[in-house]
């Protein structure tokens, strides 16, 4: 009876998996008047709070822009759960699968990496929304990203913690299991150094693990060592629990960090401590740099009226999204090849975070970031650096 | 079954279902590399490389009765090799961008194959390491034991910024991987592993899962056939791993966290600790049918607009499939039987006797 | 000629001594017989002698065969004095429950295999033969001991008696000299006693075997053994012939019981 | 509670004082309710062996529910004062920390409460004394209690506390 | 009392009880001999629900017990002094006594006392714990246990096994005191003879089945028993 029961029930379920099956591929309308747009983004797993960040961007540029050449562009989203594996086969299913002419993502720089060998191998082009590493686009003629590179920001920070903040010694705390903390590490210090000429301006180097919480032996060294400012790229969790550490060991210097910071549990976790610090960022909803960026602020506050203020990788995800459909208009077609070729000849595209213009790696050259301040529990506009 | 005195004939009288059966799968294997899509292929390419992961960790949880979960440090190790000695020499400069990489490697690249196996056995030296210490532990705490080496295998990754560029990961692997080569070592696997079960190391093996007192008793040294087994099962893993490093094309230590083991243990608990062919049939089914799921995490399953369709639903629903399998079939699949020929002979005549009820009760059972 | 010998044997557990002092010697072909109540040290006797204990002092010596001097062979792990030629049966049968009847006895036979994994992996020739000759030996056994028609049948599903030789019958796979047997009568009717008797008789002589045993049913042990051991305590109590033992009062007192028709 | 205050050069949050303290208290109840109270009795008796204490006319379901509920309360109150001292909640927060408890427990030896808190403690002060004294092998942080635990049970299979077990032949 | 019909348990396969009858009446002691593996011990232990019997019906004064939990069952005042005595070895003496009244939530003084009375070594090694006592304190001390759940039917698996002879008396003395007080008794015993002694009634089980019964006298007093069961030879 009981083998009866459980033959049926597994019956039942292939039958509702073929149907659900059956429901979701419908590949095969190629000459509707539909275009296809994939977005691959975490929205499970240990990325998923930016995954979902990047989604509410892209659907409200969606809402707002539905058409391009005549046609309605639906988008198909797909979870591939912050795992490379996923990622890979998600993007695999977005292109075969659902027939996209291209794709938009995603959080976290190697989940993207993961999937550039299926754009590339297929041939359907790809813009990168928050992915800052620059392995995402080197070496790949298929992906392209609106946002700038951590490079970029790494000498962001560097300039002003030497110009603004006047320091000479600076210590870095970087999460070494976070491929982005150590490469903005990795290009602060190296921009730092050659601003001061100093060898030894690096005082301190400290390391911990994505999901620790005691960070007292770092900061007791690091306090020993006496920086004028501390560099502290990661995650805003680890990140919010180093400065309330911080400060609670008394230590008194600025703490600045990356555009990861930007998160309303950054505040929670942080509360008062966090209060003066510092980050870059791409985009700033208080003083939007360009015409659309207001458009996209005024729009998202329609859109998602609970929000105190707009996240930074939402706005890019508008950019991303309208800056395909501008390369679809410009290509004249669908067709993923003619895509790819338009979005490389992007010139001066004014997005919500600023101008974009695609280089010869496929990246967007920006030469403008944010700098933000936490005050009065909020992240505040507090200076925009630009670097040649 | 005395393999001796077998003449090549007879060998195609008895072996012929088995031998049209390959061919059709070499004809699948083809067809498929040729025609499906890349997602198809993405997905049958996964399917081949969790069966050689899982079948290595049933030789040693369920054909040698040892509880180890070390699988995610070992396919970390094959994947690493693999990263490692096949990005090609001009574009390591630009994956290790952070820290070149160490100079005793940085010109060293080997062919893929060669890679491979090197990897494969690189997992088997580690695991060597490991089950010194730990083999001697008893069950639960071998468990734990495997499962901490395998997480300080990916600690050490994190940290060897020079040989493995730490956390950023290795890009630029050429993705080589294709179905030929993932069901060729697949099949390779499979029958090297049915050859060891059937031979007298494999009767060791299973000697010990029964009894270790009664097997020592009768001369086997229980050390020396568990480091077999479990460096056996570490070389496929290793292998493996290098599979899927050269299917994805980058590797990074955090896709080898020790949840990685998890999906491997459910496998081989689903299909039958101790079973060959329970293995194939649940790599397949975990694979394919967690890619199947994927609608139930659209908003719209069913036609239906319900807040419980959303992203991650897919694996509520796969958790509790599997729960509901495992309660039903205790032993999994297939317990510890294999698919023969026989056994679904036997199968179908249990089905239709039971459907014919009374005409033969005990009849379908007798032969 | 001794074949095994134990000195001042002593194994205690915490607190707990269960072998006190044990000293026995077995003479090459003789068949010998441990006794005592339950408790008393004898199984442990049997696992410190084939190593599944490392007694807490004192040594165990055999003198195989093929060796001319004795071997120590005190705390050596147990496969490894199964290969020198001590085989034994268990009290609560310890048969490899889910394999079949013809496995059993050839994991017995592993212990020899001159081949490594590779060549069984691959069946080189050489792993051809020993696999041929392994089942051939086992088959012989199988044969001997009247399992031959069940070889393919999973080994629990076997009844109690015939599971009692499968176990015997795996033991002497590994080509032992000396054969331990715990309680080979245990759960024995008197009938299969009878039939159990001259079957020990049999392989004695089949495979030229010196012979331990443990067993309770005194018909057997008086009628068998060469020489007898008592223990009590963990002490030895008593050695001598059957009918030294059955006369002895110490043993009578501790073990016989006083009977009423005594 | 959070607000450190000061002997000298060293700063100490009254949180840090307060959580070994509440965890010796639990360690002592703990102790006492197995030790001195009938459902501790039962408990003692269903760990070494059931059908004996089924015969005693204890039901082995409630033993394991209410030490369950025993281990599960103790966690809970661990994560709390873990929260106290890091304010921050994730759902995947006790993954690794479980894990560790895990080992500290069987470097302690599994089935002693004493030990499960010495093998607490040395996992705890090896983890921060090798950040402090070794900065640069913070990344190997989360190693050290697995080489610990191989290490232990390397030399004393049974963890520091735990009993010999002798299997019956 | 207690009246077991057509018993029939299975292990794994293995039938070790093939249909048996038994029955044991109030105030009497009962005794079950037979060979190892005969299957005494599967009996007693399906009685209490330690092992499931296939089929068959078990009854206490008329209600049935199989399919009761072992709890339930001795809450009926069934208890078993199970083989190899199974003291909890972590616990101390008394706690091992306190356990034994787990189910009962009076005072356990007096019967404490009692049982203090009966083994005086119980009493000198209160505090020690169970597993550091000899074998045969550690038997008493499974039967002091026992008793501690005041019992109507006490069932007593090899309470000799492995006890010095004269110890071995002692238990023995011990039973028949207790059968004496009122306490109905079923026994099992490899020593068959001092078994036979004291039972009122006695029953012969070989590989499952029982093939003799009779007093414990008429036993005692049979050759094929004597040969079979009573461990001196036919030579004596």
């Amino acid at each position: 009876m009981k083998k009866v029961f459980a033959l049926l029930l597994c019956l039942t379920l292939t039958v509702t998996m073929l149907s659900g099956c059956g429901g979701s591929s419908t590949s095969s309308s190629e000459d509707s008047d539909v275009i296809k747009i994939g977005v691959f983004e975490p929205l499970t797993g240990a990325n998923a709070a930016g995954g979902e960040l990047e989604v509410e961007g892209i659907e409200l540029a969606n809402q707002l822009r539905p058409e391009v050449l005549g046609k309605k562009v639906e988008l198909v989203v797909a979870d591939n759960k912050s795992d490379k594996a996923e990622a890979t086969t998600a993007a695999a299913r977005l292109i075969e699968k659902d027939g996209v002419v291209a794709l938009l993502g995603s959080w976290g720089s190697s989940l993207s990496i993961a999937a550039g060998d299926v754009v590339k191998s297929n041939e359907v082009p790809a813009v990168g929304v928050s992915c800052t590493n620059p392995q995402v686009t080197l070496g790949n003629d298929y992906y392209f990203r609106v946002c700038f590179l951590d490079p970029f920001q790494g000498v962001v920070m560097a300039n002003y913690a030497y110009k603004n903040l006047e320091a000479k010694k600076v210590a870095i705390i970087q999460e070494v299991s976070n491929d982005y903390s150590v490469g903005l590490a990795k290009f602060f210090s190296d921009s730092f150094i050659e601003l001061t000429g100093d060898e030894n301006a690096i005082v301190e180097t400290g390391n911990y693990n994505t999901g620790d919480q005691d960070f007292n032996g770092i900061l007791t060294n690091i306090k020993a060592a006496n920086p004028d400012v501390i560099f502290a790229p990661g995650n805003y969790t680890e990140s919010a629990l180093i400065i309330k550490q911080a400060r609670a060991l008394g230590i008194t210097a600025p703490i600045i960090g990356g555009d990861t910071w930007e998160t309303n549990e950054f505040i929670t976790v942080g509360g008062a401590d966090v209060e003066g610090a510092v980050m870059s960022t791409f985009f700033d909803d208080t003083n939007p740099l360009t015409e659309e960026g207001v458009t996209f602020v005024s729009e998202y506050k329609n859109a998602y009226p609970e929000r105190e203020n707009v996240a930074a990788v939402s706005a890019l995800g508008y950019d991303a999204y309208n800056l395909l459909l501008d390369a679809i208009e410009r290509a004249g077609s669908a067709d993923p090849q003619a895509i790819r070729d338009a979005l490389a000849e992007t010139v001066d595209f004014q997005g919500a975070t600023g101008a974009i213009t695609i280089d010869e790696n496929g990246d967007a050259t920006k030469t403008e970031a944010i700098i933000k301040v936490v005050k009065d529990g909020k992240f505040t506009y507090l200076d925009s650096v630009s670097v040649e | 079954m005395n393999t001796q005195k077998m003449t090549f004939s007879s060998f195609i009288k008895t072996h012929w279902k088995t031998i049209v059966f390959l061919g059709l799968l070499l004809i699948g294997i083809a067809l498929a590399n040729e025609f499906a899509d890349s997602y198809l292929r993405r997905i049958l390419n996964l399917c081949a490389i969790y069966t050689i992961v899982s079948l290595g960790m049933n030789l040693v949880n369920g054909f040698t009765g040892q509880f180890s979960l070390g699988q995610a440090g070992f396919m970390a190790i094959g994947a690493y090799t693999v990263a490692i000695f096949t990005v090609p020499v001009e574009m390591r400069a630009s994956v290790f961008y952070l820290e070149p990489m160490a100079p005793f490697l940085a010109n060293i690249e080997l062919p893929f194959i060669g890679a491979l196996i090197l990897g494969g056995i690189f997992s088997a030296l580690v695991a060597f390491l490991i089950g010194y210490p730990c083999l001697r532990l008893r069950g639960d705490y071998l468990a734990i034991a495997t499962l901490g080496f395998s997480e300080i295998i990916r600690i050490i990754f994190t940290n060897t910024q020079t040989i493995t560029n730490g956390a950023l990961g290795i890009k630029g692997i050429p993705t080589i991987s294709n179905l030929w080569w993932t069901y060729g070592i697949a099949l390779l696997v499979i029958i090297a592993t049915i050859l060891l079960v059937n031979s007298s190391y494999g009767r060791a093996f299973k000697s010990i899962r029964e009894d270790e007192i009664a097997a020592e008793a009768m001369g086997i040294g229980l050390f020396k056939t568990k480091m077999t087994s479990f460096m056996i099962g570490a070389f496929f893993t290793g292998i493996a791993g290098g599979l899927f490093a050269a299917l994805l094309g980058t590797v990074d230590p955090k896709q080898f966290y020790f949840t990685l083991t998890y999906n491997f243990l459910l496998i081989i608990v689903l299909g039958g600790m101790g079973s060959i062919s329970g293995t194939i049939i649940s790599s397949f089914i975990v694979t394919i049918g967690l890619e199947w799921l994927r609608f139930l995490d659209e908003p719209m399953a069913f036609g239906l607009d319900l807040p419980i369709f959303r992203p991650g639903f897919r694996m509520v629903i796969f958790s509790l499939l599997l729960m509901i399998i495992v309660l039903f079939y205790r032993k999994g699949l297939m317990g510890t039987n294999e698919l023969t020929w026989d056994f679904i002979r036997k199968k179908i005549r249990s089905i239709q006797s039971r459907l014919g009820r009374k005409t033969s009760i005990d009849g379908g059972e007798k032969k | 000629m001794s074949l095994l010998k134990t000195e001042k044997v002593i194994m205690q557990f915490g607190g707990v001594v269960a072998v006190n002092d044990l000293n026995i010697d077995i003479k090459k072909g003789e068949l010998a017989a441990l006794i005592g109540p339950n408790g008393a040290g004898k199984t442990t006797a049997f696992n410190v002698i084939t190593g599944v204990y490392t007694p807490t002092s004192g040594s165990v010596l055999l003198s195989p065969a093929n060796e001319n001097d004795s071997i120590d062979i005190t705390g050596k792990r147990p496969d490894l004095i199964t290969g020198l030629g001590i085989a034994r049966t268990f009290q609560n049968i310890r048969l490899f429950k889910e394999l079949s009847v013809m496995e059993n006895v050839l994991i017995a036979t592993h212990q020899n295999v001159n081949y490594n994994f590779l060549s069984a992996i691959f069946r080189t020739p050489k792993a051809r033969r020993g696999e041929a000759e392994a089942k051939e030996k086992c088959e012989f056994l199988l044969d001997k001991l009247g399992l031959i028609d069940l070889k393919d049948e999973k080994s629990s599903s076997l009844p109690y008696g015939q599971q009692r030789h499968l176990e015997i019958a795996r033991a002497l796979a590994t080509s032992p000299e000396l054969l331990l047997l715990d309680e080979p009568a245990a759960g024995m009717n008197p009938q299969e006693t009878d039939e159990l008797t001259d079957f020990i008789y049999q392989i004695r002589s089949d495979f030229d075997l010196t012979i331990f045993m443990i067993e309770h049913h005194m018909d057997l042990v008086m009628q068998i053994s060469d020489h007898i051991y008592v223990l009590d305590f963990g002490c030895t109590i008593a050695k001598g012939t059957p009918d030294e033992i059955q006369n002895n009062q110490k043993v009578i007192k501790a073990y016989l019981g006083v009977d009423a028709d005594a | 509670m959070t607000t450190p205050f000061y002997i000298g050069a060293l700063s100490i949050q009254p949180v840090s004082i307060l959580i070994p303290i509440i965890a010796f208290v639990l360690m002592m109840v703990l102790m006492f309710v197995i030790n001195k109270t009938k459902v501790g009795m039962a408990m003692r008796a269903v760990a070494k062996d059931y059908d004996t204490a089924k015969l005693m006319g204890i039901k082995i379901n409630n033993v394991i529910s209410s030490t369950f509920g025993i281990g599960s309360g103790l966690a809970a109150v661990g994560a709390i004062l873990w929260c106290m001292k890091y304010p921050s909640v994730l759902p995947l927060m006790g993954v690794v920390p479980g894990l560790k408890c895990f080992i500290a427990a069987v470097i302690g030896g599994i089935g002693n409460v004493k030990g499960a808190l010495l093998g607490g403690l040395i996992l705890g002060f090896s983890e921060v004394l090798m950040v402090a004294f070794f900065p640069a092998l913070t990344g190997y942080r989360d190693a050290i209690a697995f080489v610990i635990l191989i290490v232990i049970l390397l030399f004393l299979p049974n963890g520091l506390l735990g009993q010999k077990q002798v299997e019956k032949v | 009392m207690l009246k077991i019909n057509n018993l029939q348990v299975a292990y794994g396969g293995i039938e070790a009880v093939k249909g048996i009858d038994l029955e044991v009446p109030d105030g009497k002691i009962v005794t079950l001999i037979g060979a190892n593996g005969a299957g005494k011990s599967t009996t007693l232990r399906s009685i209490v629900n330690l092992v499931k019997a296939k089929s068959g019906s078990i009854t206490y004064n008329g209600d049935e017990l199989l399919g009761l939990d072992t709890t339930q069952i001795v809450d009926k005042g069934i208890t078993l002094v199970p083989e190899g005595r199974h003291v909890f070895p972590d616990l101390t003496v008394l706690e091992n006594l306190k356990i034994g009244a787990y189910m009962r939530k009076d005072n356990l003084e007096d019967d404490i006392k009692h049982i203090y009375s009966l083994f005086p070594r119980l009493e000198e090694r209160s505090w020690q714990a169970a597993g550091t006592l000899s074998g045969g304190e550690q038997q008493m001390l499974a039967v002091g246990r026992a008793m501690m759940s005041k019992p109507k039917l006490l069932m007593m698996d090899e309470p000799s096994l492995g006890l010095a002879p004269l110890i071995v008396q002692g238990i023995f003395d011990i039973i028949k005191t207790l059968n004496d007080e009122g306490m109905t008794i079923l026994l099992i015993e490899q020593n068959a003879n001092m078994a036979l002694k004291i039972a009122d009634i006695a029953y012969v089980l070989e590989t499952g089945k029982i093939t003799r019964q009779g007093t414990g006298a008429e036993l005692l007093a049979d050759e094929t028993i004597k040969e079979a069961y009573l461990g001196k030879s036919k030579k004596n």
